[in-house]
């Protein structure tokens, strides 16, 4: 992605997003469309110089607005044009094509999900990469148990998983993180990009293994 | 312990393997889903599998494979001592003398089973989330990213490059990076999956002869000359049996330390006090080829 | 996330615009959200199968109410956020942080000329003068197997190079020259401008490596 960060943020905000017209939503909309990658609430707040938490209101009133929902105004967008769609404004609060969502820790836009056929026609990426059951178990138990060694995971799934682990890495799923402080064995922990493709924010957010498996964690250390 | 395994479905462990545990290239996902699909086939309680089953259909699985004769079914038959391990775990917990739990060793012997049957279920647990989190990539994979190149007016205002790598350096970067990813795979050998029947009484009268100055041997010593990783397993199960009929003493430090016998039976022990289950002659394959395989998974 | 344009409108329209919320106003903004080059009014129309005469209104209108001028319909979109810009909302018709543009014959989302300072801030934030040294082992595989798809560079790198090319294309070292003629994916190849870093007048003057990297080919099927 970008090269090396460098220490951050010794430049004042260009310009007082206030005096602009639009103001802080507007400079958030401009920003995050040339982002290539989720931007956090913190980095917003950072370039634009305005508090986190305005940066994270706003944020929410544009997602708001996108989904139809009204915004904290009581005025709405309307994208329906009327040559065509006329139809469907009933409400007359009507979703736009696109929206933002937090993922992988940060804001993005994207694409909404209603439209993927007729967008799939210009993305070829995407639809070409399915993972094998075996991959996609292997992407669970390094997402559970990260950061983790190969031979960890062998031990839980009862099979070499190097190849499989391979193809991960090179898809950007996973990645090496470190190495383990007494065996000197790679360790491995699931990327941003991994958190994306699942549509989550956070790790904690992944499902609660719990309910499909008690007392688990004990029995750890039975298979270093 | 047991009360972790309230129920396995057999119908949600793998629907494919109703179909009379066919051979399934595709879908062969290593020892554990085998057995969590016999386990599955036969509606056993986890916790009270029938070995003796279990180990003679996982061998005829093997040898199905083998007959498919495709890279994939290499790869499973590698796999073998991953799957002969486990049921080791399972027969070493049978075999333990019963109905005396008598020390902490024995007790911890007895967790041991218990352990496994937990990794069974461990597993089936990340593959029960691995299907959710699959769920979720599949609808998730509905929206799409904005990512789009960099506007020319943007990019030309990246402060401009230092450069200081000579052509010769940076050939040598190209190269260690063709390099890093070409090494070759491990070979594994697979010859230990024909050959020749070993059974639990011969290893049994093996060990005999090894231990009979009545000294105490390290396991790796009482193995050192066995011709196949085969032989090595039947031998230690034999030496489980030995335990169990009170023919050895064993100790161990600890966990995976070399393991050391002593010979303590009487002078005219015999193998044929071991009991019948062991006649039938382990057999694993009986087709001669021989091959080497790289053991990955089949990704599909 | 890269997005791999094909040949656009080889299927037909999948989907009846007209039955999706937002109509074809928002599967213009879909597509175009997303879509990573300029996108022409004819394949629009083809893969939605709705006149060229209609994407061309309906995109004007988009345009129009982006910039916060009045659409077709009465409503009109208030971006405004009350916590802070509500100074702004003069009109009550504010524009967007981002437009909608047509360059080289394709329509296009961009960042508002208006907030370029923000947008400028953002981008430079923790950029530095030299690559990193992912960035310098990605273009000097690129540079010797050029032309080459991402996904090849990846398969070779054992690692998802996505962010590390669009750097590298931002920097003006790689150029996409091609499209792979079977799958349709981009081909990188090097720039004069990486020739003048390195201070060689042509390709051929790159040091020999070793001419057989065994194995190369193989990986191929890392990415589909």
């Amino acid at each position: 992605m970008s090269n090396e960060p460098e220490a951050a943020g010794k430049r004042q905000a260009p310009v007082d997003v206030d005096t602009l017209p639009g103001g802080l939503a507007a400079a958030l909309e401009a920003i995050l469309m040339v982002a290539d990658r989720p931007v956090s609430e913190f980095d917003l707040s950072k370039v634009l110089a305005v508090p986190v938490a305005e940066v994270r209101a706003a944020l929410d009133s544009l997602r708001a607005e996108y989904d139809g929902l009204s915004a904290d105004t009581t005025s709405v967008a309307d994208p329906a044009i009327s040559e065509d769609g006329a139809g469907q404004v009933s409400s007359g609060v009507v979703p736009r094509g696109f929206e933002l969502r937090t993922v992988g820790g940060g804001w993005r836009f994207y694409s909404r999900a209603e439209f993927a056929p007729v967008v799939q026609a210009f993305v070829l990426e995407g639809q070409t990469s399915r993972l094998s059951r075996a991959a996609m178990e292997t992407l669970a138990v390094v997402a559970y148990r990260q950061p983790v060694s190969r031979a960890r995971v062998s031990a839980i799934r009862g099979v070499n998983v190097d190849g499989v682990m391979r193809t991960l890495v090179a898809r950007g799923l996973l990645a090496e993180v470190d190495r383990d402080p007494i065996s000197g064995a790679l360790l491995y922990a699931t990327t941003p990009y991994f958190l994306e493709k699942l549509g989550l924010d956070s790790l904690e957010e992944l499902p609660q293994i719990s309910p499909h498996l008690p007392g688990v964690d004990e029995l750890e250390e039975f298979r270093g | 312990m047991s009360t972790l395994v309230p129920e396995v479905d057999a119908g949600e462990l793998s629907p494919g393997l109703s179909s009379g545990f066919a051979v399934e290239l595709e879908n062969f996902a290593g020892p554990f889903e085998v057995l969590l699909g016999l386990i599955g086939k036969h509606e056993l309680d986890i916790t009270t599998v029938s070995l003796a089953q279990v180990t003679d259909e996982f061998i005829e699985y093997v040898r199905a494979l083998r007959l498919e004769n495709s890279p994939a079914a290499l790869d499973a038959a590698s796999e073998f001592l991953v799957i002969a391990a486990t049921l080791l775990d399972l027969k070493a917990a049978r075999l333990l003398p019963r109905g005396e739990v008598s020390d902490e060793e024995d007790l911890a012997l007895l967790e041991a089973r218990d352990l496994l049957f937990a990794r069974l279920l461990q597993y089936k647990a990340f593959k029960d989330v691995a299907a959710l989190m699959g769920e979720s990539m599949r609808i998730e994979s509905a929206r799409q990213a904005r990512s789009v190149p960099l506007d020319p007016e943007f990019a030309s205002l990246l402060p401009e490059l230092v450069w200081r790598t000579t052509p010769e350096q940076f050939a040598e970067i190209a190269r260690k990076a063709f390099e890093a990813r070409t090494e070759t795979p491990t070979e594994v050998g697979t010859d230990h999956l024909h050959g020749f029947a070993v059974t639990v009484r011969q290893e049994a009268e093996e060990l005999r002869l090894l231990l009979e100055d009545g000294a105490e041997h390290g396991f790796r010593s009482l193995i050192a000359h066995a011709e196949s990783v085969l032989v090595v397993v039947v031998r230690f199960l034999a030496l489980l049996e030995l335990f169990r009929d009170r023919a050895v003493d064993l100790r161990q430090e600890h966990p995976l330390d070399e393991l050391w016998v002593t010979w303590t039976a009487a002078s005219d022990w015999t193998a044929d006090r071991l009991s019948d289950e062991h006649d039938r002659p382990v057999l694993p394959d009986d087709d001669g080829a021989d091959a080497s395989v790289t053991p990955q998974e089949v990704s599909a």
